[in-house]
């Protein structure tokens, strides 16, 4: 992982309060964990049926039964408890959920997220992710600032099948932390070595810039 | 990482009960009754409740008090056969009661944990139940629309509880506990043994402490839980 | 309870075939199992959470936590399983329950129950009497043939607010064992010392009686 | 009274499903998944089914292998990431795929097993997966109605089972199962251990046997069912 991508991370671990019931999105989001003391309170759950996720094992030490969401075989902690799918989604849908932590092909100045689907491309199926974005308390994005090619995730509007309406509050990227407003994008910390000018040309919509020193990550 | 504890005491846990409340308590009869909880409600005296149950207990026992002491604005229960005095108090429109099919109350229920917001059901089409309520025609079929039901509390009681509010439940006292125990904003358990986190096996848990908020371990068992010699 | 009854219920034990799934409604139907041999393969199911449902205990040897849905503390068989309330009527309404065995006030000659409510003197509300009239695979009545005031219990129509609509198949009394026809009912077996002009007086609706002798029990 | 027995064998439980079955398959990538019922399903060759899973396993696992012979004819299910053939499969039209999101078609197959018509849920209101549902206002908010799904056929895989047809799952092999063995007309059962009736507590129960027509004991676990080294 590069430098800015580990300091990302290792801010984004920062959204994570005493308490708090989460779920953290296949890749970058599932690195957070790194970050937080081994006595921190905190729930974390997979959508396949497991709360109090424990860590990774290797191979020759896993449990063939015990998996997460994204395949990776983990482990319990004191308190892990098993449920069903139903049971599982009970808990996102019912605002149980407090943060989930999600990837991100495009946002909207508006909250909106498209993280799904490229039609023509990339359609295997959503998964849980729409419930996930449409009802957890509180959806934040972890992404690179810019896709492969070089082109703005933070949009002024989602040109893809949308995985959520207006639900992302912030977003988490390589170069920024980005709050979503009523008035759009507001820039909250830059990136240590990234300039306004370098961040506004990375952004495809207006993005609003605090007064005064802007802090970095 | 460990797990957030979430033990109190039953002062505390109660007095996050607020006037006007709606909450689903747990029973079937004895079993699964939080009698504790259900007598420290009646003692902080919160009023104009609606209360949530499968049945309202016998005379004497459980719901009973917050009814006889005029606590209670509304019902919603499925039967009410074993207390003459919720039914006095139904026919001398002292409370409001709901009735609601036994199912079909477990199913809204579960419906209001489960983050829906209603089912589709062909139960009490035909009868008095499906009174005034919205229908919606499926594949020509007509089904009444049953509202998820969610509450402000519920009360539970578990048999084994550990500090992060897993729950398990002994035998026929699991009916309506685990449903309510997800359908509502403040999820109240009372435990009658609270053992440290990994004292409950990850697959024994009934209810995931995830939906629960505050766990209460019972100093003894009052009467009210033994054998009710009829 | 009087011989007709016993003979009734004895009669009624008939109903249950080996590997059903059954629910016996409070008092009359609750007696059958006493005339089902000790090694019968069935499966009792009780509202409250229960399939398997052992002998009835006395208090000194009750568990507190382990009742049927009438109250009586009962036991478990090897096989037994516990489950909540939205499993158990999930049984009931997606027509695992092969047989329910219910009382009745009153009885119509199209399969109409009403068994509930009384308007003005008996609304305890209708518990799992509904649902278990209403998706049962086959719903049996067992009643007495005429209420304590001597009125006949089968009716062209119901008068009281119906449990179910059109879903009796069959009626056991002390009487008679009476089907549920599309033309109406019609008469099985007669209960010993009673005569076909008796039966008629004490039923409240047209009753077809099979050509050639008929049986009693 | 006793419990009936409902153990069989793997090719006469299998038999039982009809050409053109709606099946659901249990599991969550690798663990729950019922390889061994799978498996004499392909062997058997039943055609033109309607397979409802969570996901479609990997490429040579599990349904691959159904998809694969051409026995499938259409899939329900919530994402298909894992396996390469059966997005080719669908890109070339050789089969066809409804997407669900994954609570939904937990809560659509669990609908099925509790008898109900539909779910009504603002889940996918605003996204593609509206398109085409009928909508219902409740309190002047759109909902979306949400079939149940009942199907011909379940297919799972239990850790434990009795001959009652009991099952109990481990760890996160549970997810789809426990809804899926309510849902079907025949239930079908695979288990890695059948024990005496008895042998399952009745509170570790978490399929009542009710809902379940065959049980069939694994005599081995196949390589499929070991840890995925990728």
């Amino acid at each position: 992982m590069s430098d800015a991508r580990s300091r990302m991370v290792a801010r984004a671990a920062r959204e994570i309060a005493p308490g708090m019931v989460v779920n953290l999105g296949i890749g970058l989001p599932t690195k957070v964990v790194n970050y937080l003391p081994a006595d921190f309170p905190v729930c974390l759950h997979s959508e396949n049926g497991l709360t109090g996720i424990g860590p990774t094992l290797p191979h020759d030490k896993a449990d063939r039964n015990l998996i997460d969401a994204g395949g990776a075989y983990v482990s319990t902690i004191p308190g892990s408890a098993f449920f069903d799918s139903a049971v599982s989604f009970a808990l996102v849908r019912s605002g149980r959920l407090d943060l989930t932590l999600l990837g991100a092909f495009e946002i909207a100045q508006n909250g909106d997220l498209a993280n799904w689907k490229i039609p023509g491309k990339f359609s295997p199926g959503a998964g849980g992710a729409i419930e996930l974005a449409q009802k957890a308390r509180r959806v934040v994005v972890m992404t690179t600032h810019c896709d492969r090619k070089g082109n703005p995730k933070l949009l002024e509007a989602c040109t893809l099948p949308l995985t959520a309406k207006g639900r992302v509050a912030r977003i988490y990227s390589d170069m920024a932390v980005v709050d979503v407003t009523p008035e759009g994008f507001a820039l909250v910390e830059l990136a240590e070595g990234v300039s306004l000018p370098e961040l506004r040309e990375a952004t495809g919509a207006p993005i609003a810039i605090p007064a005064g020193d802007i802090p970095t990550f | 990482m460990k797990l957030p504890n979430k033990s109190t005491t039953l002062e505390e846990a109660v007095a996050a009960i607020p006037q006007g409340a709606t909450v689903l308590v747990g029973g079937f009869g004895v079993p699964g009754t939080p009698f504790t909880l259900l007598r420290e409600l009646a003692r902080q005296d919160q009023r104009e409740l609606v209360l949530v149950k499968n049945d309202a207990n016998e005379a004497g026992m459980g719901i009973d008090h917050l009814i006889a002491a005029g606590q209670v604005r509304k019902l919603i229960v499925t039967h009410l056969g074993l207390n003459a005095n919720a039914i006095a108090a139904m026919n001398e429109g002292k409370i409001e009661v709901e009735f609601c099919a036994q199912g079909i109350l477990a199913e809204r229920i579960r419906a209001g944990g489960a983050g829906l917001g209603a089912i589709l059901t062909d139960i009490g089409i035909d009868t008095e139940l499906a009174k005034g309520k919205q229908v919606v025609e499926m594949e020509g079929r007509p089904m009444l629309v049953e509202p998820a039901l969610r509450a402000d509390v519920a009360l539970v009681h578990a048999t084994t509880a550990d500090p992060f509010g897993n729950l398990a439940y002994a035998a026929t006292a699991r009916n309506f506990n685990p449903l309510m125990a997800m359908a509502a904003k403040q999820v109240i358990a009372e435990t009658e043994t609270l053992v440290p986190l990994g004292g409950l096996a990850a697959d024994a848990v009934e209810t995931p402490g995830a939906f629960v908020d505050q766990v209460v371990e019972l100093s003894e068992l009052s009467q009210e839980y033994g054998i009710v010699r009829r």
